[in-house]
């Protein structure tokens, strides 16, 4: 029983409880904040594996940036958290029950089937995780590198075009429709209701 | 570690992909110094943008395999002609879908750039050679489409559909990675070819592998919208804008039934007794709870949604023959259906309108008084989709069951068969109300001529391919052959 | 010309005459039709007789017309065989026919239908000639079918008469179920011959015939029959339906529907008597087979004694000659069935004459009274109508069967056959037979005496109820009849009264003249096979005079006269007892009166019956089985399971996600665990 | 056999071709021009198929073959034939499909020209489905008379004729799926040939028959219709337009007996054997029990409509007689009396159905009622009229020397053959058919005039007469003289005897 | 030195939570997107026992790019959340029913 071993252990046991409380917790604050200190010790994991470079990452990328989206989303709009909570343990058991099931059956599976997996080769002196990475993901991986290039920008471009909106109470001040203007803008013929029956809605 | 180059001979198999790319960006610069009054551009830019990309791949069909970007990228027969299908099912997409974006203004410049992403995904999972790329390919056809649904931010229909697709595909593209790290495990790699090899020989830790290949399997039957994993399709062709559901629904069938040629008929080969099994029970719940459910609708979307799930029951059906028969029949049913799907979300945008979705059954009641032509169009889309001779939905059909008998599933074809004669009901249904009921309410036709021609297309070309389907079939063929 | 020229002659003339008679009768007249006709007919008359020359001076015809169908193996024809049996047919029904065309001049005068009823009844001649110069089953078969048909058309000429419309029906219908059991006799026939004699032509099937009489086959399994029999009795099922024998004789007496000259020529004469013809042909079959023959003597038994009895309490003038009919029918089945054939060929021929004459008289007497068919409104007529009483005394003495008349020679003969034969049963025959003699001296001469002899019972307001009691046939020609009744009737035009004698000759003399030849002198050889009892009848037989003078001496003459004493006494001597009778008899007389019951029962049991089942079947059976549970059932199943299936789909996240990791759950336990078993 | 034309082809798309045309010149306004076309255009069709009778020579041989690779990956081929039992049926639908254009002249108001291009297209693929041979090929044209029958019964039919048309279309539709099932599998054997011939010679075991006998035997059962999968028949007929009824009643109930005689016999003789007994107790309750059923109709048209069910139950009863085993070959030999009977009696059908439903059609576009409770005494009216409709009654009724007369009684004389009592039952339509036919005249035609509407009927006009006497003719002229008929059918008849006597085990 | 079946079993009741937390959430949609990121993690954590224990590098490098992904699907998600939430007002999973059946 070496150390890295009891590390594992209670760091397996914080993610696992910690994660647990995430899906569990009330608050969605208090699920984003669990869910940052899943992230934490899952990198304290990854480091036990000898991958640094991607530890870092997911603390810089996740807990930097990602968890403080969610949580300026979760501040942002005004939820209000008591409705959120009803019929919560009315669900537990089957659901419970379900992911016991899977979880039981891919721990079993892996229990048997993952045994003595081979044992990695001693890295060389020097070693560098994140160079190696770093090197091949610029040459082997620039295919996929550029894709996740333009998965980025979609998001970027879905965000803004689905967040940004030109608020139509502002008042802005445009010359070239103010010169663009014409009679018939000016002047709008209203049907009045009673003698049209449109089919609602299609007015803008 | 071999140092890459990036000599043109490596990029070159990969044109259209850097192409695409390439009018994308321009695009998304260039729709920021249109005026109002001129948004059109970006419209014709898009359809440019994609018929370029098609005419480009075609000069390339035929050339011979070629895998490149170190085994990330593959250019072979059957990603050449999928990429020109996908290419135009999406251009085809767009001028059907115009005029009903143009009046509900959503033909903005995000929206088709968003489908060109997509379309660019679409692309790089067709010729993905490596779990990564696919799984980007994937994600990129993905994200763009979970925010094309959102993309009609006021209405909550859309939103909630997009909702429930964003989370439920990421619950399955979540599945989709546990599978492939398992089988990265099991095998020690994850470029395609090494799997398969790693599989083929024994040295692959074969219960890792299996175990990863029901995750990856639930992934595919997700994307497919094959039950039990079909239940965000109805809810989301439903609730997405119409011209939406159509670029969700035609092309990326195509994409995904690459996907699954990539994954299990080039990668996991070596597992193909077990993946027949799980696709086996997928092809049967398809068809059943497809089938059967579409009875009960009275929204025409919902109903073609469930149809599209028996679709795809049919298309697993060929798949899972497991042989060079059965994919290029499969190949075939694909491409067809893409275009049955065209067409009948065409005829919806057809006599959709301003302040009308035309998506009830009711809504095409007497379609033959007001216009004898897009009736007949209608009446050949239902009759193909139920599989009914002269039609490319017959031959669709024919070829997926003969696949299945020849590979032994007997018992599989004849209820399959049974469970189409349930569907043959919804279809004829339409075919009611458009020839045999009295109209409801007045019917207008889409003005623009350039849809009516394409969706006249669409049904002259189901007609056609029912008569003379043996070219695009050899064209299978050969691509399936070639390819695998 | 030769015999097959003449044959076709006299066949084809009637259906060339029916053809124009029938497309162009209605454009060109009254004139044209009857006249067409009636040459068409008197051509045929006239070729029979030629042929008859020809076939009495030795020569016969048995040859092939056309090729109707062949397989491999087998062929069917139409084809002629012309033999002494065939001419003698020929000749009576053209003969009688010919009378009848012209008889209706007179009888039809005045009917919008005048066209129609003679190009039917043309047709009718030529599917006659067709049946009886038929050389093969098929062909058999089909001049069988089509004399019932043209039957079917004329029961139903008055066809607004619900009555007639229903009598039509009920005729062919009956007919048909004779003709059932023809059908499965000629297709047993087929079966065991069709191989061998390469098709259904007589010849060759008789010549095959006795070769099997041994041969027995199982139709109820375990009960095994001799094959013969079996066919026999199949085809005289068949004879049956036609001839109206017991119990198929219901559709005889309701035909009187039809025109009186119908009832003669069809219903008395010839299409009635085509049964006894082809049973008399096929004599070659039937001698082989004992129980066949037994089975024809009790039927035809059964048949002539109380079809007679009816005949006593009926008061339509015609019902009376039709039920005689059935008698008359009766006797020549049993003579068939004592197998003396010739004999009933000879009453055939006989009885054509003389009951043509009893229905042309009767018809001659409707007119006269203006369509008034009930006796009990007639009498007294003979100083009216004298001819027609003459004629009517003569059918009537032939139907009673008093020497010299046509009748006294050929029934006596037959009551001589059936002491004589040797098919089992014959002796039963025998006392129905002289039973039946009493009753037809009596119902013939309760006829003559209740519509010719006592005090006129008719007069202007008796015949209003008589146009009454036919309400329901307002045909403009009647209506025009009873406007210009006088109250006295007068005799008949030419037209009617020379058929009259014309036929009543015949009924007279025929008799004396032929039997000799006819029945002892081998005028049959090679038509009907000679049997033992013909042998020892001719040797009884000492010529036609002998005959007439030795009947004094026999019972069945004595019989006759009572019969005929009894109708004097009781409708001359004392009327008002017949009352009485009626009264103390009624039970009796009222299961005369309702004819045994069978109308009622086959409408209750096979009208009733089939309509019922079937009513049953398609509600049941169709409707609410197959329809209901099975096709609709099925629909509303699966409408059902679709309606509760979409519920699945509840909208929710969590269900998706559910079904999705249920499926993966599945996967895994199904395939890893299971078929795997990891 | 005539080099050069390809005549089957012709009889194909002649008609189809001029469907197409009417569809588009016909307008709604003035339906004329499309009227005219399409009489040209069926006559022309019925024209090129007289080759098929003036130079067929009587043999077995597949005669005016004609053969195109049509998919080679899947190699079904574009290969057409006739043989003495294809080619009949071919001639009588070209012929109906004249009568049916002559017969909606001044009926079909509504959509004219559709309605003719729908029965001409139709009639060119029921064609088709004669002349393949080709099992895809054949299936493609069985399934896509479908469409236009659908429609025909579902836009010009009574009130209820939804319901009908949708029963009509799956009820078809499940068998032939099943049946295009036992193609796939067969070509599986036949390595991948979907020649109907090569289906023939093919080897199969005992199951794998059975079940291919079954699979065809749901869809040919459907179409025939035999009991108990008969009950679209009648709600199909009662709502069709008369035309629809005489194509239904004349060729589409023929395309079952066709693809029994094609298919499942040769295809399967073990199977056939196996199940004779089976298909034979079918055709009889077929006889006797639609035989009552239809005597209680009202509607004429149902009535109709069963005793077509019931005459094609002798169909089905001539086709599935065997002789008990013969030591010398495998099987028991099939009944020729029973095959040619059932085969002509499946023709006459064709004509006198037809002939009944046209008249049925008559009366209806005067008075607009098919109960027969409306009429009564129509004879005094329409005394024409009358004698047609009688004289079809009889040919109905199976009357010899109509056409009628000619399959049953061969029927009759081949069952006997094998068994006295199956004939005794068969021949209880002597009696029903007779019983039903001739009530229905005798309520219809007979008696006094029942109300005003018969009151003010018209006799039949010119056009009328034209397609009753076409018919009266050929059923006549089949009745009197079968045996040319027959001559052209029989040889085609001992080969498939031949062949169905040999196991294929 | 820690065995791989104990990162495997790890990631696989990490998965379990983060599926369990998919489905058995019934309110909180933004406690749904954490759960699918849970997934994720669970992935992420197999990849890297994988590629340690294989000694080959391109299981990290497919981590890399998975959280790359999931980066920009979270915001993807969280933009349509908010447009959602500007239209129903609220983010309770059981509210998104309107479309069913």
């Amino acid at each position: 029983m070496d150390f890295a071993l009891i590390l594992f252990y209670w760091f397996g046991f914080v993610l696992l409880a910690s994660s647990a409380m995430v899906v569990t917790l009330k608050n969605p604050v208090h699920a984003a904040l669990f869910l940052v200190l899943a992230f934490f010790t899952a990198a304290a994991l990854w480091i036990l594996l000898y991958a640094e470079f991607l530890a870092i990452t997911l603390v810089l990328v996740y807990v930097g940036a990602v968890m403080v989206l969610f949580l300026f989303v979760v501040m942002m709009l005004d939820v209000n958290l008591d409705v959120l909570r009803e019929g919560f343990w009315k669900h537990l058991p089957l659901a419970g029950l379900v992911g016991l099931l899977m979880a039981g059956e891919m721990v079993a599976l892996l229990w048997r089937g993952a045994r003595g997996g081979a044992v990695p080769a001693a890295l060389p002196a020097g070693y560098s995780n994140t160079k190696e990475l770093g090197r091949i993901l610029y040459t082997d991986y620039v295919f996929p590198f550029e894709i996740a290039a333009v998965i980025l920008l979609v998001a970027i471009v879905a965000a803004i075009a689905l967040t940004l909106r030109s608020r139509k109470e502002a008042k802005y001040q445009d010359a070239r429709t103010q010169l663009a203007a014409n009679t018939g803008n000016r002047l709008r013929i209203v049907k009045s209701m009673n003698e049209t029956s449109t089919t609602g809605s299609d007015a803008p | 570690m071999n140092q890459a180059t990036f000599s043109l001979a490596t990029l070159a198999p990969a044109m259209p992909e850097i192409v695409l790319l390439a009018l994308v960006s321009i695009l998304l610069i260039a729709d920021l110094f249109f005026k109002d009054h001129e948004k059109h551009l970006t419209y014709w830019l898009t359809l440019v943008s994609l018929v370029g990309t098609a005419i480009l791949t075609m000069a390339t069909l035929g050339r011979p395999t070629v895998v490149t970007f170190q085994g990330m990228f593959v250019a072979d027969p059957l990603s050449q002609m999928l990429k020109v299908a996908t290419l135009l099912t999406v251009a085809a997409t767009l001028v059907l879908g115009r005029s009903y974006l143009e009046i509900r203004n959503m033909l903005s410049g995000e929206f088709l750039c968003l489908a060109l992403f997509g379309t660019l995904g679409m692309l790089v999972m067709i010729s993905a050679h490596h779990f990564i790329t696919l799984f980007l390919g994937l994600e990129l056809m993905a994200l763009s489409q979970y925010a094309m649904v959102a993309l009609q931010r006021d209405s909550a229909r859309a939103t909630e559909a997009a909702m429930k697709y964003f989370v439920l595909g990421a619950l399955s593209s979540g599945l989709l990675l546990y599978g492939m790290s398992m089988i990265y495990g099991g095998t020690g790699s994850l470029e395609l070819t090494r799997v398969a090899s790693a599989i083929a020989n024994g040295g692959a830790r074969n219960t890792l592998a299996l175990f990863g290949l029901v995750f990856v399997v639930a992934g595919v039957a997700f994307k497919l919208g094959a039950a039990p994993f079909h239940m965000w399709i109805p809810d989301v062709y439903h609730g997405a804008a119409t011209p939406t559901t159509l670029i969700i629904g035609a092309a990326p069938k195509l994409a995904a039934f690459a996907f699954i040629m990539r994954l299990l008929a080039s990668g996991l080969q070596g597992l193909s007794p077990d993946w027949q099994q799980m696709l086996v029970i997928l092809a049967v719940a398809s068809l059943a709870v497809g089938n059967i459910i579409a009875i009960a609708q009275a929204n025409l979307k919902r109903m073609l949604a469930y149809s599209t799930i028996s679709h795809m029951g049919f298309l697993l059906v060929g798949i899972l023959a497991a042989d060079n028969n059965g994919y290029s029949a499969s190949l075939f049913y694909v491409i067809a259906y893409s275009i049955m799907t065209l067409g009948s979300f065409g005829m919806i945008l057809l006599l959709s309108r301003a302040g009308f979705e035309a998506e009830n059954i009711d809504d095409f009641k007497g379609l033959n008084q007001k216009s004898k032509w897009f009736a007949f169009v209608m009446l050949i889309l239902m009759f193909s989709l139920s599989g009914l001779p002269p039609t490319v939905g017959f031959f669709a059909k024919l070829f997926v069951l003969q696949a299945a008998l020849a590979a032994g599933y007997t018992w599989l074809v004849v209820v399959a068969v049974l469970l189409s004669v349930i569907g043959a009901f919804y279809y004829l249904r339409i075919v009611k109300v458009m020839y045999m009921d009295a109209p409801a309410g007045e019917i207008t036709l889409e003005p623009r001529a350039d849809a009516r021609w394409m969706l006249s297309a669409t049904a002259v070309a189901t007609l056609a391919l029912g008569l003379f389907p043996e070219r695009l079939l050899g064209i299978c063929v050969r691509a399936i052959t070639a390819s695998l | 010309m030769d015999l097959m020229t003449l044959s076709c002659v006299a066949a084809f003339a009637p259906l060339v005459g029916a053809i124009l008679a029938g497309f162009l009768g209605w454009k060109l007249g009254r004139a044209f039709s009857h006249t067409v006709t009636i040459a068409a007919v008197a051509i045929s008359f006239a070729a029979s007789l030629m042929a008859l020359m020809q076939v009495v001076n030795g020569a016969h015809l048995d040859a092939e017309l056309y090729t109707w169908m062949a397989g491999n193996g087998w062929k069917m024809q139409v084809g002629f065989l012309v033999d002494r049996l065939t001419v003698t047919m020929m000749c009576v029904v053209t003969f009688v026919s010919l009378m009848v065309h012209v008889y209706t001049i007179g009888y039809m005068a005045d009917d919008p239908g005048y066209q129609r009823f003679f190009a039917y009844i043309s047709l009718f001649t030529f599917s006659m000639m067709m049946l009886v110069m038929a050389n093969n089953f098929v062909q058999l078969f089909f001049g069988w079918e089509a004399v019932g048909l043209v039957s079917y058309l004329l029961i139903g000429f008055w066809f607004t008469r619900p009555t007639a419309i229903y009598a039509n029906l009920k005729a062919f219908l009956v007919n048909r179920v004779g003709d059932f059991g023809f059908l499965l006799g000629i297709g047993i026939l087929f079966a065991q011959f069709g191989g061998i004699s390469g098709g259904l032509d007589y010849a060759p099937i008789f010549a095959e015939a006795p070769k099997y009489v041994a041969k027995m086959v199982e139709i109820i399994p375990g009960v095994p029959w001799a094959i013969m029999s079996v066919i026999c009795i199949c085809l005289f099922i068949g004879a049956m339906g036609k001839s109206a024998q017991f119990p198929l004789h219901v559709w005889l007496p309701d035909s009187m529907e039809g025109p009186t000259p119908i009832s003669a020529l069809i219903h008395a004469a010839t299409m009635v008597t085509a049964g006894i013809f082809m049973v008399a042909r096929m004599s070659p079959l039937f001698e082989l087979s004992q129980a066949a023959l037994s089975f024809v003597l009790v039927i035809g038994a059964i048949t002539c004694f109380f079809m007679a009895l009816i005949a006593i309490v009926q008061y339509d003038i015609k019902r009376v000659v039709a039920y005689s009919t059935l008698s008359q029918l009766g006797y020549m089945t049993m003579a068939l069935g004592a197998s003396a054939y010739s004999v009933a060929i000879f009453h055939l021929m006989t009885h054509a004459f003389f009951k043509a004459v009893l229905f042309l008289g009767a018809g001659s007497v409707i007119i006269a009274l203006h369509h008034e068919q009930d006796m009990r409104r007639m009498g007294g007529l003979r100083k009216y109508m004298p001819i027609t009483y003459i004629t009517v005394l003569i059918g009537a003495l032939a139907n009673a069967g008093i020497p010299p008349f046509a009748g006294f020679f050929s029934k006596d003969s037959i009551i001589e056959a059936l002491q004589m034969s040797h098919t089992p049963g014959h002796m039963f025959a025998y006392i129905l037979a002289l039973g039946a003699i009493f009753v037809g001296g009596l119902y013939s001469f309760r006829l003559v005496f209740f519509a010719f002899h006592g005090k006129p019972r008719f007069d202007t307001h008796a015949s209003h109820e008589g146009h009454e009691k036919h309400e329901e046939k307002p045909r403009a020609g009647e209506e025009s009849h009873h406007e210009e009744f006088h109250g006295t009737p007068h005799e008949s035009p030419w037209v009617v009264t020379l058929p009259l004698v014309l036929l009543a000759i015949p009924s007279v003399v025929i008799g004396a003249l032929t039997i000799g030849p006819m029945l002892y002198g081998g005028w049959f050889d090679g038509a009907i096979v000679k049997t033992a009892t013909m042998e020892e009848m001719a040797s009884e037989f000492h010529g036609a005079l002998a005959m007439a003078l030795h009947s004094i001496f026999s019972v069945p003459l004595w019989l006759a006269l009572a019969g005929a004493a009894t109708a004097w006494f009781f409708y001359i001597k004392r009327p008002d007892l017949a009352g009485v009778a009626r009264k103390k008899l009624g039970f009796f007389v009222a299961i005369l009166d309702r004819k045994y019951g069978f109308d009622d029962f086959n409408d209750w049991f096979f009208a009733g019956g089939a309509t019922k089942v079937g009513r049953g079947l398609w509600k049941w059976g169709d409707r609410n089985i197959i329809d209901g549970i099975m096709v609709n059932g099925t629909a509303h199943l699966i409408g059902a399971f679709a309606g509760f299936a979409r519920r699945m789909q509840t909208g929710y996240i969590y269900t998706y996600a559910f079904s999705m990791i249920l499926g993966v759950a599945a996967f895994l336990t199904f395939f890893l665990f299971y078929v795997r078993n990891l | 056999m005539p080099q050069g034309l390809p005549v089957l082809s012709m009889t194909i798309w002649v008609p189809i071709f001029f469907g197409i045309a009417v569809l588009l010149v016909g307008r709604d306004k003035n339906p004329a021009p499309a009227r005219w076309i399409a009489l040209w255009g069926s006559i022309l069709g019925l024209l090129v198929c007289l080759p098929l009778w003036t130079d067929f020579d009587r043999t077995a041989a597949m005669q005016f073959v004609e053969m195109h690779v049509w998919i080679r990956d899947f190699s079904i081929n574009y290969h057409l034939g006739v043989d003495g039992i294809a080619m009949p049926f071919i001639l009588l639908n070209s012929f109906m499909t004249v009568l049916v254009v002559i017969a909606h002249w001044e009926v079909i108001t509504d959509k004219v020209s559709q309605y003719l291009a729908a029965f001409l297209i139709m009639s060119g693929l029921v064609n088709g489905i004669f002349a393949s041979l080709d099992a895809i090929l054949f299936y493609v044209f069985f399934e896509a008379m479908l469409i236009p029958m659908f429609l025909i019964i579902g836009v010009w039919g009574g009130p209820n004729r939804v319901y009908a048309a949708v029963k009509f279309f799956l009820y078809t539709l499940l068998g032939s799926l099943l049946m295009l099932a036992a193609f796939i599998y067969l070509s599986t054997l036949t390595n991948g040939s979907f020649e109907i011939l090569d289906f023939h010679k093919v080897a199969i075991g005992e199951t794998a028959q059975k079940l291919i006998f079954l699979a065809m035997f749901t869809s040919f059962a459907v179409k025939v219709p035999m009991w108990p999968v008969h009950t679209w028949l009648p709600d199909a007929h009662v709502e069709a337009p008369t035309g629809g009824s005489v194509i239904l009643a004349a060729i589409t109930l023929k395309i079952g007996g066709y693809g029994f005689l094609r298919f499942s016999l040769p295809i399967a003789p073990d199977a056939a054997h196996y199940f004779d007994t089976f298909m034979i107790t079918l055709s009889l309750i077929a006889v006797v029990y639609i035989g009552l059923v239809a005597l209680v109709q009202s509607d004429m048209k149902k009535l109709i409509a069963y005793s077509s069910i019931a005459h094609m139950g002798f169909v089905t009863l001539g086709l599935f007689i065997f002789a008990p085993e013969d030591p010398g070959i495998r099987l028991g030999l099939g009944i020729q009396e029973g095959m040619l009977g059932a085969i002509l009696q499946m023709i006459s059908h064709g004509f006198v159905s037809a002939a009944m439903f046209l008249c049925v059609g008559v009366l209806y576009d005067r008075v607009h009622s098919r109960e027969i409770s409306d009429y009564g005494g129509v004879a005094n009216k329409m005394p024409v009229f009358a004698a047609f409709f009688v004289f079809f009654a009889m040919a109905n009724a199976g009357l010899p020397g109509t056409s009628g007369f000619v399959g049953e009684f061969l029927v009759v004389l081949g069952t006997i053959k094998v068994s006295f009592w199956y004939a005794f039952l068969a021949a209880t339509t002597l009696i029903l058919g007779a019983a039903y036919t001739l009530w229905m005249v005798k309520r219809v035609i007979y008696g006094a005039v029942a109300n005003d509407h018969v009151e003010h009927l018209k006799d039949v006009g010119k056009r009328e007469i034209v397609f009753l006497a076409l018919l009266a003719v050929a059923v006549l002229a089949m009745g009197l003289y079968p045996k040319p008929l027959a001559e052209a059918i029989n040889p085609s008849i001992q080969e498939l005897l031949r062949h169905v006597a040999q196991s294929k085990l | 030195m820690i065995p791989l079946t104990h990162f495997l079993v790890l990631g696989a009741l990490l998965f379990s939570i983060g599926v369990v937390g998919v489905f058995m959430n019934r309110k909180n949609l933004i406690i749904l997107l954490m759960a699918i990121e849970l997934i994720l993690l669970a992935v992420n954590m197999n990849f890297i026992a994988f590629s340690h224990h294989l000694g080959d590098l391109s299981g990290q490098v497919f981590v890399f790019f998975i959280l790359t992904v999931a980066a920009a699907e979270s915001a993807i998600g969280l933009a349509i959340l908010v447009a959602l939430f500007r239209n129903l007002r609220s983010i309770n999973v059981a509210d998104l029913n309107s479309l069913k059946g």
